[in-house]
């Protein structure tokens, strides 16, 4: 199947006062042409950062330290910043977790969504405006024409994302990145926007999906990528992964997955807190809080390995069956 | 009386919005705690959840309707007779940033109580019961000394929750307290809460949006929508059958981390929260309610009660969901 | 939106008569007869009785206070001690010079104020964001009386290009205007950067480079109209500031304005027109910040809307 | 208080606190961040102790007294006897920068104190307490906000006439409104907290709460605003000196030496001059260093 996204050993990250500090470690990742592509993982675990490189959006003092970036097979990382900007709106586009604070203020809504026709197009206004309430109706905003007219606090949550989905899809890009689309939505509307980026997948949009949520990522993901401290630790077919988790950390983390229908009187923990940036172990991340660990866990990285059929795993556990 | 040891009775809370507007934020809702237990409260944002917490400990003065601790009227104390009874209360926040004074140590935020309360007095005697309780909630004694920003989410969330349990009070109210926290944390901090109180003897009012956090610790829950309570009972029973046509749906939009068990699209509500400036009439839900008729529009409905278990609904579900 | 409006034209009418009455009572604390203070010490103590009764200064001080506020409704503010002249013509002739000069020190406060503070913001970090910063706060520090006079002394002693003082045509008010408005420059400029600085973090810029606008773009489009809204409250601020520093201004460049009428008035003990051009110049204040306060609630819609 | 969003910060809190983190504002930690990151300011800092020690250290620092008069060297320009030179009544210029560094020092920081300690005990009460309370409190300072501050300087300064102790009462009353201004609107941030929400529920009383929470988190914010005030109070002073109605002669001020030096300014511009550089140069210090302190202690421009 065709990719339309492929990120090859990207590594990003600042440089704070002497050393250089890597958010994101050697990831590689593909979202093929109308699928659903799962990024997992909890705070600082650098999957933001990812998604913002891809986009070539990470704010300063952050940059891409190296690695690739291909968008249809077209070289982002190293690309004159004019063409991208041709790129960003038109073949991909973002859409952000926080749907108050991502749309400004004191603009239109009609004007916010047109505006990537306006930039991107040679059309005239009624022509963007027309297309603009087209598409604010396809994704489920009722009386589209009249919330056009609105200001963005007029409206509620869910029907901001939904604003801030129209205004990412309104040229049909080839890829979406969503980066926690429903984390600051309740849970009836959360459906409906899982909903509707399932429908838009079904288009042939390829979508990344950012969440630290494995319920929302169980929901409508094909693929999903786990990361932690800066580095993806396992991958796999959203099923495969859900079925045989075989990193201590995926494996933790499905555990605290609490149940509607209830349990043990004690719930899964996974000890510890999450890694500090500024203080990442030296070896494998997950080290200090991963109760299978080992002498050279704590000394080195261990490598991205196949446990078959695309099951990729990152543990010093298995890299040896593999040599073996 | 009532056998509950916290009893609100037609607590109703408006605030003003701007001119001549009014959210109702709590209209009407009656609730009882039974010592020991934990009433899991539940419902999306702007369901008045939080404002009813905190009405039920007067942190917050109703417009209307009473409150009664120990059958005694808590609502009607003068600010010396409430005083004597504060003690018995407490309350655990969601956001461990916030609520913690950040110019304060970690020993003067767990003292403030004890000294509020003259639990003990004297610099020695309050630092030795302040890193008792340190040990209790697993923060270690060296950080007597540190400040807030030093700790992480969940260590801090342990600091509230030692600040909270310090004055031994009898009911805390939990609002949203781990849904600030990593998922993996989440559970440590539960964990805690349940644990403290088997040893306490404390009853929790539980305040969330996430229904799997409310399933595993709430003895009882009271499903809340739009400022009112359109269903309670046993979590267990009414997770597994819910009565309510709004809890059956929100049951079912939560995203489940099983990729077998995917939510079916047509069985999602539609639709947004209506403002609780201006609720619907009849019953709250009608306008998203799928099985609405025209007498939901028109009468609200009342809370009948079968057994443990109550709801708010003309046409409550059977247990096969229909 | 009209109820705002109204609402707020009642506070401030309030805030003036509270105004109107505090220079009242502070004038009359003074100890003495204001007429024999002024007329001296030789002169026939019947003809100080005579005034004092002809201007009413022997009734009680609420009769006093109720009289003025009422002619001053009416647009007399009484005569003049000093000049002999009816308070509120000297006030009106004074008017037109203190409105050019403050609408021109305003005008050169806001165009370098925004300029610069933008480019800094822009370039931040770099020479140019240093320089400007670096004169900004030179503005803020430098009193108004120097760099009239420095002013002065440079392009009109030195170059002969601008007149040293007194009004005859539009260039004379370059000099007083730059002088005057150096020091609201700097506080803009500073104002206009740490706020686009601010908001160049926000979410919905993100969201505007995402659909590809470019950075010009970006600043015009989205930055720009929200940077505004502090900047608009903080130039209310200033025209306070502008009239206070016009004082000193119009002392020193000669020009016959409210802020030297004020001076005259307290070099002439002369109780009428310090208070006329006091009340006149809150009058100013209250009437800038009120069409500040609209201002914002146009160019805010979350504000619009509340209210 | 509505219900809170509470799916607001699930995803912004990070794991682990870590040392980009602000850290609380005791003393020797603003001293050190200062140093570490606004060299600027730390000059600023020495300079303003130069000027202290000067105007400490006056009488020693030189053979003439303040008003003592020369006739025979009137207007003379800097020399080696005269540093600085001497003024129309042959008055030595240093000498009387030096004791009119007195007066601008303390101008700047007497008013200063007192117009914060005024404004920020009216702001926090009125944030506080609210209803009437606030509302009288606020229209007062409105009051004082609407006149242009030197008119109503002016104004006083009639009244009460010039002098040391006028000019303290006058710039006090000037600044106290826009202090309490600033410090209410904090107090309203802070007691919006859940920190301060928890004190209330705790039964800590209201004068502890405002003891305790909500003034020592106003600190920052006041320190800034009285190192800001400093340099405002001075140029007010210079500017009624300016006009003859600060500092009456012969007594010292800078303002009032420009001033009397202005009509000598074609002659003998240092007379002029050299007073307004100082106003300048201390004033410049000053807000040098407010602004240093203000980066280091606002969180928000921090994490840029």
């Amino acid at each position: 199947m065709h990719n339309i996204l492929e990120v090859r050993h990207l590594s990003a990250g600042f440089s704070a006062r002497k050393s250089e500090v890597k958010a994101v470690d050697d990831v590689s990742l593909l979202v093929p042409e109308g699928k659903i592509v799962g990024i997992v993982g909890e705070s600082g675990c650098g999957k933001s950062m990812t998604a913002r490189a891809v986009m070539g959006l990470i704010r300063y003092p952050g940059r891409v330290i190296s690695g690739s970036v291909l968008l249809d097979g077209r070289e982002l990382v190293g690309m004159p910043e004019k063409e991208k900007r041709a790129l960003r709106g038109s073949k991909m586009s973002m859409i952000f977790q926080e749907p108050m604070t991502s749309l400004n203020p004191v603009m239109k809504v009609g004007r916010q969504v047109e505006e990537a026709i306006r930039i991107h197009e040679k059309v005239s206004r009624e022509e963007a405006a027309h297309r603009s309430v087209e598409i604010l109706t396809s994704v489920g905003v009722p009386e589209a024409e009249k919330r056009c007219l609105c200001y963005p606090h007029q409206l509620s949550g869910g029907l901001r994302q939904r604003v801030m989905i129209a205004m990412a899809m309104i040229l049909d890009p080839r890829l979406l990145i969503a980066d926690e689309p429903t984390t600051a939505l309740d849970v009836t509307v959360e459906a409906q926007i899982l909903q509707l980026m399932r429908t838009l997948s079904s288009g042939g949009t390829g979508i990344l999906l950012i969440s630290h949520d494995l319920g929302v990522i169980a929901q409508v993901c094909d693929h999903v990528y786990v990361m932690y401290a800066g580095r993806i630790v396992e991958s796999a077919e959203t099923a495969e992964l859900f079925d045989r988790p075989l990193h201590p950390y995926t494996r933790g983390l499905l555990n605290s997955v609490r149940s509607l229908r209830g349990g043990g009187d004690v719930l899964d923990t996974i000890p510890g807190v999450v890694p500090n940036l500024m203080r990442m172990p030296a070896g494998c991340g997950f080290s200090p809080r991963c109760l299978e660990c080992r002498e050279e866990c704590v000394r080195d990285v261990p490598r991205l390995v196949d446990e078959g059929d695309g099951h990729l795993i990152r543990c010093f556990l298995y890299e040896g069956e593999a040599a073996e | 009386m009532s056998g509950y040891l916290l009893e609100g009775k037609d607590l109703t809370k408006e605030f003003p919005a701007g001119k001549n507007k009014t959210v109702h934020a709590v209209s009407k809702v009656s609730l009882g705690l039974v010592e020991g237990e934990t009433l899991g409260l539940v419902g999306e944002s702007g369901c008045g959840k939080s404002t009813l917490g905190r009405m039920m400990i007067r942190a917050l003065k109703p417009t209307s309707g009473e409150v009664f601790f120990r059958s005694r009227p808590l609502t009607a104390m003068s600010g010396k007779e409430f005083a004597a009874v504060r003690r018995s209360f407490q309350m655990i926040f969601q956001d461990p940033y916030a609520s913690l004074d950040p110019r304060m140590t970690v020993r003067d935020l767990i003292a403030e109580p004890l000294e509020t309360h003259h639990i003990c007095s004297g610099k020695k005697e309050i630092t030795e019961r302040v890193l008792e309780l340190m040990d209790a909630v697993g923060v270690p004694g060296d950080f007597l000394y540190r400040y807030p920003h030093q700790f992480s989410g969940g260590q801090r969330q342990r600091i509230g929750i030692a600040r909270a349990v310090a004055q031994d009070p009898e009911v805390i109210v939990c609002d949203e307290p781990v849904s600030a926290l990593d998922v993996s944390v989440q559970n440590q901090i539960l964990n805690l809460l349940s644990d403290l109180k088997r040893k306490r003897t404390l009853t929790y009012l539980f305040i969330s949006h996430d229904l799997s956090v409310v399933r595993h610790i709430s003895d009882r829950v009271c499903v809340m929508f739009l400022g009112k309570i359109c269903e309670s009972g046993p979590t267990g029973e009414v997770w597994a059958a819910p009565a309510h046509p709004y809890t059956s749906f929100l049951l079912r939009a939560v995203p489940k981390a099983d990729p077998k068990e995917r939510t079916d699209a047509s069985l999602l509500l539609t639709g947004e929260i209506p403002s609780p400036i201006d609720p619907p009439t009849g019953c709250r839900f009608h306008t998203r309610c799928p099985f609405a008729v025209k007498q939901c529009a028109e009468e609200e409905p009342p809370l009948r009660t079968r057994g443990e278990r109550t709801v708010a609904c003309h046409f409550p579900l059977d247990r096969n969901g229909t | 939106m009209l109820n705002h409006i109204l609402r707020r034209l009642l506070q401030a009418v309030l805030v003036l008569a509270l105004v109107a009455l505090l220079i009242f009572l502070m004038l009359r604390v003074v100890p003495g007869n204001p007429i024999a203070t002024m007329m001296g010490e030789h002169v026939d103590p019947a003809v100080i009785e005579r005034m004092t009764s002809e201007l009413g200064l022997d009734q009680p001080i609420t009769v006093q206070f109720f009289r003025y506020i009422l002619d001053a409704m009416k647009g007399d503010f009484g005569t003049s001690y000093s000049m002999g002249k009816p308070v509120d013509g000297l006030i009106r002739t004074a008017f037109p010079n203190t409105l050019i000069l403050a609408l021109c020190a305003a005008l050169f406060a806001w165009v370098m104020g925004i300029i610069c503070g933008t480019v800094s913001a822009v370039r931040k970090n770099s020479v140019l964001d240093r320089l400007f910063m670096g004169f900004s706060l030179l503005g803020v520090s430098v009193p108004v009386f120097m760099a009239a006079m420095m002013l002065q002394y440079v392009f009109a002693y030195h170059l002969h290009w601008l007149d040293i003082s007194g009004v005859k045509n539009w260039k004379s008010f370059i000099l007083p205007a730059v002088a005057l408005g150096w020091n609201s420059a700097g506080s803009i400029s500073r104002l206009v950067r740490s706020t686009l600085l601010e908001i160049l973090q926000a979410d919905y810029i993100d969201t505007a480079r995402a659909k590809g606008r470019g950075q010009a773009g970006v600043l015009i489009f989205h930055a720009m109209r929200n940077a505004m809204l502090p900047v608009v409250t903080m130039m209310a601020l200033q025209l306070s500031s502008l009239l206070s520093g016009a004082v000193i201004t119009e002392s020193i460049f000669a020009i016959n304005g409210i802020g030297r009428l004020a001076v005259q008035a307290i070099e002439g003990r002369d109780i009428p027109l310090l208070q006329g051009t006091a009340l006149f110049s809150t009058a100013l204040v209250i009437l800038g910040n009120l069409a500040a306060d609209l201002l914002y609630g146009v160019l805010d819609p979350r504000i619009r809307k509340e209210s | 208080m509505p219900d809170n969003d509470p799916f607001r910060k699930k995803e912004n809190v990070s794991g682990q606190a870590g040392d980009r983190l602000p850290e609380p504002d005791g003393f020797r930690s603003i001293v050190k961040r200062l140093a570490g990151e606004n060299k600027l300011a730390v000059f600023s800092f020495a300079v303003i102790l130069l000027f202290v020690l000067a105007a400490v250290l006056a009488p020693v620092l030189t053979p003439y007294t303040e008003k003592q008069m020369d006739l025979r060297h009137r207007l003379s320009p800097p020399s080696p006897e005269h540093l600085f030179g001497t003024d129309e009544g042959g008055r030595d210029i240093l000498t009387r920068m030096l004791f009119g560094s007195r007066v601008s020092l303390l101008i700047g920081v007497v008013p200063s104190l007192v117009s914060m300690l005024l404004g920020a005990a009216l702001g926090i009460v009125s944030g506080y307490a609210g209803g009437k309370t606030d509302t009288v409190i606020m229209r007062l300072a409105d009051l004082m906000l609407a006149f242009p501050s030197m008119l109503l300087a002016m104004v006083i300064m009639y009244t009460l006439g010039g002098g040391l102790m006028n000019i303290f009462l006058t710039l006090s009353l000037v600044n106290w409104a826009g202090v309490a201004r600033v410090v209410r609107s904090e107090t309203l941030r802070i007691i919006k907290t859940e920190y301060v929400e928890a004190a209330r529920i705790t039964g800590v009383p209201g004068f502890r709460i405002m003891l305790r929470h909500i003034l020592p988190n106003c600190v920052p914010t006041m320190l800034v605003l009285f190192t800001l005030n400093i340099p405002s109070s001075i140029l007010t002073e210079s500017s009624l000196s300016f006009l003859g109605l600060g500092i009456q002669p012969p007594d010292a001020s800078w303002g009032l030496m420009v001033n009397t030096g202005r009509q000598f300014l074609y002659s003998a511009p240092w007379l002029s001059l050299i007073p307004s550089a100082a106003i300048m140069a201390i004033v410049l210090a000053f807000n040098f260093l407010g602004d240093g302190l203000a980066d280091v202690l606002d969180p928000y421009r921090k994490n840029q």
